[in-house]
């Protein structure tokens, strides 16, 4: 088992330990961890699973690409936790709500239009 | 001889001229009557004009055609021919009328706006649906016809007027999806949506998958009975009585019922074919539908107090007629069947025309309270009178004429029942239509009428009276006149003769 | 010997797990943002042992380092926020994740197994894929030539894939435009402004470090057209000195309202912009350096997204939505009218004066 | 056994020497950090050690470092991280204290 | 310079300036961008349009590189589409935001919630733009990567614009969603580059991507991209986001930015997978075909149910977004996929009628989002009873309203009557009448809750709501694109030739 076979497996254990997080988790903090996570794991298969040049060096392009990546979700981080503080002001709970009535906002919608109507 | 490529546009202009009226209309303000009227009229007696010239020009053996390729294959196509110019001749000759009638009904209610707008479009839909020249076309103004006629249903606003108009758009528009996939499927199968007289298809063709064929007709078929209002799919009718009765009369005469009948003409004549629809054996199933919905029609007419309910349920006999004589196979049958789309459609508007004086000016609606009206409006009940034993099919009337044919064709036929049903339809007609007549003239005052007195130089507003004494003398016109070149009859003996059929 | 490297792989890819599986297990905010860092370190010692160090300097510096920050500082606002209330009003802000379903360790374990097996999956047919031969590592060799730059990674970053390098930071302002127009009562630095300028010793640290990262910096912008290095290292280490400037009270918190942060802020899309358009007038194509200019214009791209990218990232840090006790924003609920008097629009939008009609 | 080669060898050695050295500094400050009772003496703890234990840590690796640059580097490092561990525990003190955190008294 | 390289980097680097120029704030400003924005994407739009009708797909390499090594910008007929289409209802769209926000340099600004929304809307409606242009000229996968995560981020700042607290959850949840969907989308490009090594679009369907791998790949990127376009079942997040961001950017989201993941999924399964997905990949296209259908019937159900007119309207983007995904069963050129070397093909009425929907749909709902927004505007609240009689108030925005339900419904004359004819068409000439019936199906849907906002909206009945009169802006640029969206179903053939170049397997 080579170096690279090790972190290809971690990226993957990593990048779907995130994705869980994301979906188990309901407080939006570990929902951002989460995604982050999930993108680190697949940072690490993108570097670990191409073949090496012969001199064993990585390949340049995944790595322009991570450094792209990373950067990325920084941005993204960045303004997910801004949005994420400010539920917590309007709603007063840093959760993911589920929306009041969602996925049908009017219940009686339906019913009263047609009382309205007969 | 006049270019044809010079007049080309023609058909164009015809559906042009009510919708750009249409439009502006739908941009004015409420109280801008006079520019409003005027655009009205104007749009009315330019498109009468605009026929009239077209219709000329087909007398002289030229036809009329504008096309604009719009998905490979298929084209938007208005046609100027013989058979279009019958339809489209009747909708604007009769639409001037409506125009003056409705512009005098309205008057002092609100919203007008919305409903000469859309009275105008109602209007471009019905001719733009009677010059298709393929079937792409037809859907096209179809669909667009339900549109345009749905605030007119609505138009008072009251609950019953949107319980109409919901029902109206539940069975136009589940038949209007249906027509269109009917449509896309001919057009998957044969790979041609013209109309072409005597049949656009390929009997070989269709010997080849007669199933698919089969169900391809009688999707296109219900997707157009709804609008003609053969039995069962006509229940929509009788409840958009609510709408004001220049809309009835629109709706009866001009638009949306006999877009469907000349629909069902045109699939008959101008896709299947007649022989291939009778070789196929659906021409004798639409003819057994028409026969029934003929004698159904008329049955339930005949105890309906209200009086528009009663015209209502005539329409859905009446117009059986053209169905029938277009499904049976013979010449005389097919002269009576579309003859009978303009008498028909002559006879019933003056129908509702007389229908509104009634409600608008004494406030009767029904016939029960009908007694002696005929002395307190005379002109009208006499233009009633005439346009009702026209229906009855009295001699010398319009409606004798399309009988006439038809019996001609039934007996001819091989279908024994046709003829009995034809007699039994006018007895009925007669058990329905004489009562009224009897009741108005004859009868002594017996309910209280709410007198507007309006219009004290005539015995109602002029633009009430005058429209429906018009449409009355052209019925009896085109009855007396019948051998006439120009007449209904005389115009589609030419068709005949010109092969068109 | 040669298990050496395989006992280090092999610690280091545990503890990547074991990190991972703890901070997102755990229900204390803190001890999650502080594993979290601890994992982008460690994973910046992935990075060494997989031959990326320039990935490694920058998952330290920006991965664990700037996203650390940022998360302990949207910790801190949400900590505050909690503060000097009865247990039940700031029972919803706490910054324990009070939502966590009490699960028996047999459905735990059911559902790690599912999601063990999805990633097993997912390493499984990675693992079972045929070796092939590099591909375009051996095209970047053969165009390094003329790339202008000796560094492979910069080459790619700012030469043959320059395109995604300036969407990158396309990015980056998208996120700092998102931010400044997410509304805020109040601004307020995470400090007490009553400390500010009572600093002695981090102003003492800020004269000793300030200067020295603002060199590095530079030479990290510039060594990263040889080597290890680059423009987005360099910015995040600059960004470190400007939140510590901040802090000590030597720079007032930089706001969105200034025209100066603006500026440096998109300084490199500009230049970047810029430096495309012109090789589009010159070469006929869009990011095609001129040829003989490559590195002088590489180092000018470089150079402006060091500031940019080190503006941004101190504003990212800097102007995170504070959390005012009256926020004014929290009256517009009300969609009849605003203190002002004006009316609002069902999603908030400004109108302008009630007009009756 | 060459000049040369016993000079690399008590060099080895001595690099042994100071950085097990380091890591025992380190490995008693994470014992302070985990065993002391309070915030302040788990500061006190953590970075007065950790500062000696890589102090020697980065001793032992010079010796071994090919170029005086390397050696440089090396000490700024030590140098910096000096500064900035003994500001951050005091800044950690300070904030403990301000938010009212009291060290434990005398048992 | 060619023209190729010119337009394609206008199309990106025009709405990009135009950010910048509207970062320096002021009225003028915000003007400026957005007429450079506009006059860029159009004329770029157009000037590859004229370039790919009559000299056949454009390619720009981008740093002179070519693909693999570099990045290359398509534009190809679906392409100039798609650029066409954002650049119409875009500018459209920038009009009614002038005259919805209001003054930027009223001094009330700086204090009034919505100020900032006023103030950022631009400049992140821009950096929007520019990410939807670099999506459709994209030929290469990271790139699309880079490019999905500007527009997740400016699409979310668009919702959170709006300050209410429904806005921020919704914004909330939207973008978690979008960084979701562009992580598995990136993981989806890690699998490709280390089976085929390159990332060109090209260069991997030259390749011609089977086997486990690429399955696994796309099938990650297809979850990711459906996430991002709302395909049900997950489209929970739409309805909240797009009913709760302020009206012009409701109609960006429902319109534009829902069709920039659908493009790539497009571009994906047809043009890099291509023709290997049939036969054995047919169960896929009926699975998503599937979930179309659930979408149409389920969406559209759920809109009838909704008495919020915003909310009405974003259920109904769920429904539409249906018809794009029922395109796919209909593509194998005969049912049951039997491939044949070397004549297998996409159905072209298929693939013509799923790409004319997205563009009519574009047009149509962005006007009936631009009119719902003026009726709100109008009367400050957005239930269905507080716009009662709205009809004769705001008749122009009331026309839009219902010419747009119009074309949404496949009633002709339409683009979306069109549409829906060459989806019917493609169904019914390959013996497919279940698919026709769902799509017959979801046109009386769409009718029917069209007619619902209809019905409230002609009432007669006197509003006693305050009533503010409307700029008139507003009225007229909805009224455009709904006519536009009409006038489609007048003259389709020329923009299925166009689709043509290139078509539905450019490669």
């Amino acid at each position: 088992m080579s170096t690279d076979l090790i972190y290809l497996v971690t990226g993957a254990g990593v990048s779907m330990l995130g994705f869980r997080g994301f979906v188990t988790r309901a407080h939006l903090f570990w929902k951002i961890l989460g995604i982050n996570l999930m993108g680190s794991g697949i940072f690490l298969i993108l570097i670990a699973a191409p073949p090496r040049l012969p001199g064993g060096e990585a390949d340049p392009v995944p790595q322009a690409m991570v450094l792209t990546g990373i950067v990325v979700a920084l941005s993204a981080t960045a303004l997910a936790l801004g949005v994420a503080l400010r539920v917590a002001v309007r709603t007063g709970r840093p959760y993911l709500e589920e929306e009041a009535g969602d996925p049908v906002d009017h219940p009686t919608a339906a019913s009263e239009i047609r009382r309205e109507m007969e | 001889m006049i270019p044809i490529l010079d007049w080309a546009l023609l058909p164009l202009l015809v559906v042009l001229s009510s919708f750009v009226p249409g439009i502006w209309i739908m941009f004015l303000r409420e109280d801008q009557h006079g520019l409003r009227t005027g655009l009205n009229m104007a749009g009315a007696i330019a498109k009468f004009v605009l026929v009239i010239l077209m219709l000329q020009g087909v007398a002289m053996g030229l036809s009329y055609e504008w096309r604009i390729e719009v998905l490979p294959g298929i084209a938007f196509s208005l046609v100027g021919d013989g058979l279009a110019l019958l339809f489209v001749t009747l909708s604007a000759s009769l639409w001037l009328v409506t125009t003056v009638y409705a512009v005098g009904y309205l008057e002092g209610s609100p919203h007008r706006t919305r409903f000469f707008s859309f009275f105008s479009l109602c209007v471009t839909a019905t001719t733009g649906l009677a010059m298709a020249g393929d079937l792409f076309t037809f859907v096209i103004f179809y669909e667009a016809l339900t549109w345009a006629t749905y605030p007119l249903i609505v138009h008072r606003g009251s609950p019953e007027a949107i319980r109409a108009g919901r029902l109206y758009l539940i069975y136009t528009l589940t038949a209007g999806t249906v027509l269109v996939v009917g449509a896309v499927a001919l057009f998957a199968e044969a790979g041609t949506l013209d109309f072409v007289p005597g049949g656009a298809l390929d009997p070989e063709a269709v010997a080849g998958a007669p199933v698919r064929y089969l169900v391809i007709f009688f999707l296109l078929l219900g997707g157009l009975a709804v609008k003609a209002a053969l039995v069962p799919l006509h229940g929509w009718l009788p409840t958009a009585m609510v709408a004001p009765a220049p809309v009835s009369a629109l709706l009866h005469a001009v638009a949306v019922v006999k877009a469907g009948a000349f629909g069902v003409v045109r699939l008959l004549h101008s896709i299947f074919g007649i022989e291939l629809a009778t070789e196929m054996g659906v021409a004798i199933v639409v003819a057994m539908g028409a026969g029934f919905t003929i004698i159904y029609g008329s049955v339930r007419a005949l105890n309906q107090d209200d009086l528009k309910r009663r015209l209502a349920f005539s329409t859905v006999s009446q117009l059986s007629y053209v169905a029938l004589g277009v499904a049976l196979l013979l010449p005389a049958s097919h002269i009576g069947g579309l003859v009978h789309l303009v008498h028909q459609g002559i006879m019933k508007i003056t129908l509702f025309f007389c229908a509104g004086v009634l409600s608008e000016v004494l406030g009767v609606k029904r016939v029960s309270d009908m007694g002696g009206v005929g002395r307190r409006l005379p002109l009208t009940m006499g233009a009633f009178s005439i346009a009702a034993l026209g229906m009855v099919g009295l001699p010398p009337m319009a409606g004798f004429i399309s009988k006439w044919y038809l019996g001609i064709g039934g007996l001819g036929s091989d279908l024994p029942w046709v003829v009995p049903v034809l007699l039994a339809s006018s007895l009925l007609n007669a058990a329905y239509f004489l009562p009224i007549v009897r009741t108005a003239w004859f009868d002594d005052r017996n309910s209280e009428w709410k007198d507007s007195g309006r219009g004290a130089f005539l015995e109602a507003d002029w633009r009430l009276v005058l429209p429906a004494v018009t449409t009355a003398l052209l019925a009896l016109g085109c009855g007396l006149l019948a051998g006439s070149e120009w007449s209904p009859l005389g115009w589609t003996l030419l068709l005949v003769e010109r092969g068109h059929l | 010997m040669s298990a050496l490297p395989w006992i280090l792989d092999g610690v280091v890819a545990l503890l990547l797990i074991g990190l991972a599986y703890r901070l997102l297990d755990t229900r204390d905010l803190f001890e999650a943002t502080v594993l979290y860092i601890a994992f982008g370190l460690t994973l910046s010692l992935a990075w060494v042992r997989l031959g990326a160090a320039d990935l490694a300097l920058a998952e330290a510096a920006l991965g664990a380092g700037v996203t650390g920050a940022l998360f302990l500082n949207a910790y801190q606002r949400l900590a505050r926020r909690g503060e000097g209330r009865t247990d039940e009003e700031s029972s919803g802000l706490t910054v324990v994740d009070d939502r966590v379903d009490e699960v028996s360790p047999a459905a735990a374990l059911a559902s790690y197994g599912v999601w063990g097996l999805i990633a097993g999956g997912l390493a499984w047919v990675l693992v079972t894929l045929p070796a092939r031969d590099p591909i375009l590592p051996v095209l970047v060799d053969a165009a390094l030539e003329d790339a202008g730059v000796s560094n492979p990674i910069t080459a790619v970053l700012l030469n043959f894939r320059a395109y995604d390098t300036l969407l990158e930071i396309v990015v980056l302002v998208a996120a700092m435009v998102g931010v400044w127009s997410l509304d805020r009562g109040s601004r307020e630095f995470a400090r007490n402004p009553a400390d500010l300028g009572d600093e002695p010793i981090l102003g003492a640290l800020s004269r000793l470090v300030v200067p020295l990262a603002g060199l590095t910096a530079v030479y990290l912008t510039w060594t990263g057209a040889y080597a290890t290095g680059g423009a987005f290292q360099a910015g995040a280490l600059a960004a470190g000195a400007g939140v510590l400037l901040v802090a000590a009270g030597f720079m007032r918190p930089v706001t969105s309202a200034a025209p100066f942060t603006r500026a440096l802020g998109v300084l490199a899309l500009v230049v970047f912009t810029v430096v495309g358009l012109v090789s589009l007038f010159w070469t006929g194509l869009f990011l095609d350096y001129p040829p003989g200019a490559e590195y002088g214009l590489i180092l000018l791209v470089e150079g402006a997204l060091t500031v940019s990218i080190a503006v941004i990232l101190v504003e990212l840090f800097v102007d995170v939505p504070a959390i005012p006790e009256d926020d004014p924003g929290l009256r517009v609920l009300d969609p009849t009218g605003d203190p002002l008097g004006r009316v609002i629009s069902p999603d908030g939008a400004f109108i302008r004066g009630a007009e009756e009609e | 056994m060459t000049a040369a080669s016993t000079g690399a060898m008590l060099l080895n050695l001595v690099t042994v020497l100071l950085v097990s050295g380091g890591a025992f500094f380190f490995a008693a400050g994470t014992a302070g950090l985990l065993r002391f009772p309070d915030v302040y003496c788990r500061l006190h703890a953590v970075a007065k050690a950790d500062n000696l234990g890589l102090g020697l840590v980065v001793a032992g690796v010079a010796i071994q470092a090919g170029s005086w640059t390397a050696r440089l580097q090396l000490v700024l490092t030590w140098l910096l991280v000096l500064a900035s561990a003994s500001v951050v525990c005091h800044l950690l003190a300070r904030s403990s204290l301000r938010q009212g955190v009291r060290p434990v008294e005398e048992p | 310079m060619t023209d190729v390289a010119l337009w394609s980097t206008a199309a990106v680097a025009g709405p990009l300036l135009g950010a910048i120029l509207t970062l320096v704030r002021g009225r003028l400003f915000t003007q400026l961008g957005l007429a450079v924005a506009a006059a860029s994407s159009l004329l770029a739009g157009l000037g590859l349009t004229r370039i790919v009708a009559l000299e056949g797909p454009g390619r720009h390499l981008l740093g002179g590189w070519g693909a693999p090594l570099g990045i290359e910008l398509l534009a190809d007929g679906l392409a100039v589409i798609m650029l066409l289409t954002t650049a119409g209802v875009g500018s459209a769209v920038s009009l009614y935001a002038t005259a919805y926000f209001g003054d930027v340099d009223d001094p009330g600004m700086d204090v009034a919630p919505g100020g900032r929304a006023a103030r950022f809307f631009t400049p992140v409606w821009l950096l929007l733009w520019t990410s939807l242009n670099g999506v459709f000229l994209s030929g290469d996968l990271f790139n699309l990567y880079v490019n999905l995560e500007i527009l997740g981020l400016s699409a979310a700042a668009v919702v959170t614009l709006a300050v209410t607290a429904k806005a921020t959850l919704a914004g909330m949840r939207y973008l978690l969603v979008s960084l979701v969907g562009s992580m598995l989308f990136l993981l989806g490009v890690a699998l490709l580059y280390t089976a085929y090594g390159t990332l060109s679009l090209e260069g991997l369907a030259a390749a011609g991507p089977t086997g486990v791998v690429p399955a696994v790949a796309l099938g990650a990127m297809t979850v990711g991209l459906a996430a991002k376009t709302a395909l049900f079942p997950l489209h929970a997040w739409l309805p909240p986001a797009h009913s709760a961001a302020p009206a012009p950017g409701s109609a960006l989201l429902s319109a534009l930015v829902v069709k920039a993941s659908f493009y790539i999924i497009v571009r994906l399964w047809l043009h890099v997978y291509g023709v290997g997905l049939v036969g054995a990949g047919e169960g896929a296209l009926l699975f998503l075909g599937a979930l179309g259908a659930g979408a149409v019937v389920w969406g559209s159900l759920l809109a009838l149910r909704q008495l919020s007119l915003k909310r009405l309207i974003a259920y109904s983007t769920v429904a539409q977004i249906g018809y794009l995904f029922i395109m796919f069963p209909l593509l194998p050129e005969v049912a049951g996929g039997v491939a044949q070397e070397g004549e297998m093909g996409w159905r072209v009425d298929a693939w013509g009628g799923g790409i004319y929907h997205a563009v009519s749909h574009a047009f149509a709902k962005a006007a009936m989002f631009l009119a719902a927004g003026t009726m709100t505007y109008a009367v400050a609240d957005d239930s269905l009873p507080s716009i009662s009689g709205i009809a004769h108030r705001l008749p122009m925005s009331f026309l839009a309203f219902g010419l747009g339900g119009l074309s949404l419904a496949g009633l002709p004359p339409s683009g979306g009557f069109v549409a829906k004819w060459l989806m019917l068409s493609a169904a019914l000439a390959t013996d497919r009448w279940l698919w026709a019936g769902i799509i017959a199906l979801g046109g009386l849907l769409t009718i029917a809750y069209v007619l619902l906002v209809m019905r409230y909206a002609l009432e007669v009945r006197e509003t006693p709501t305050a009533f503010r009169s409307v700029p008139r802006r507003m009225e007229w640029t909805a009224m455009a694109l709904a006519l536009t969206a009409v006038a489609l179903g007048f003259r389709a053939v020329e923009i299925l030739d166009l689709l043509d170049v290139g078509g539905a397997a450019p490669w």
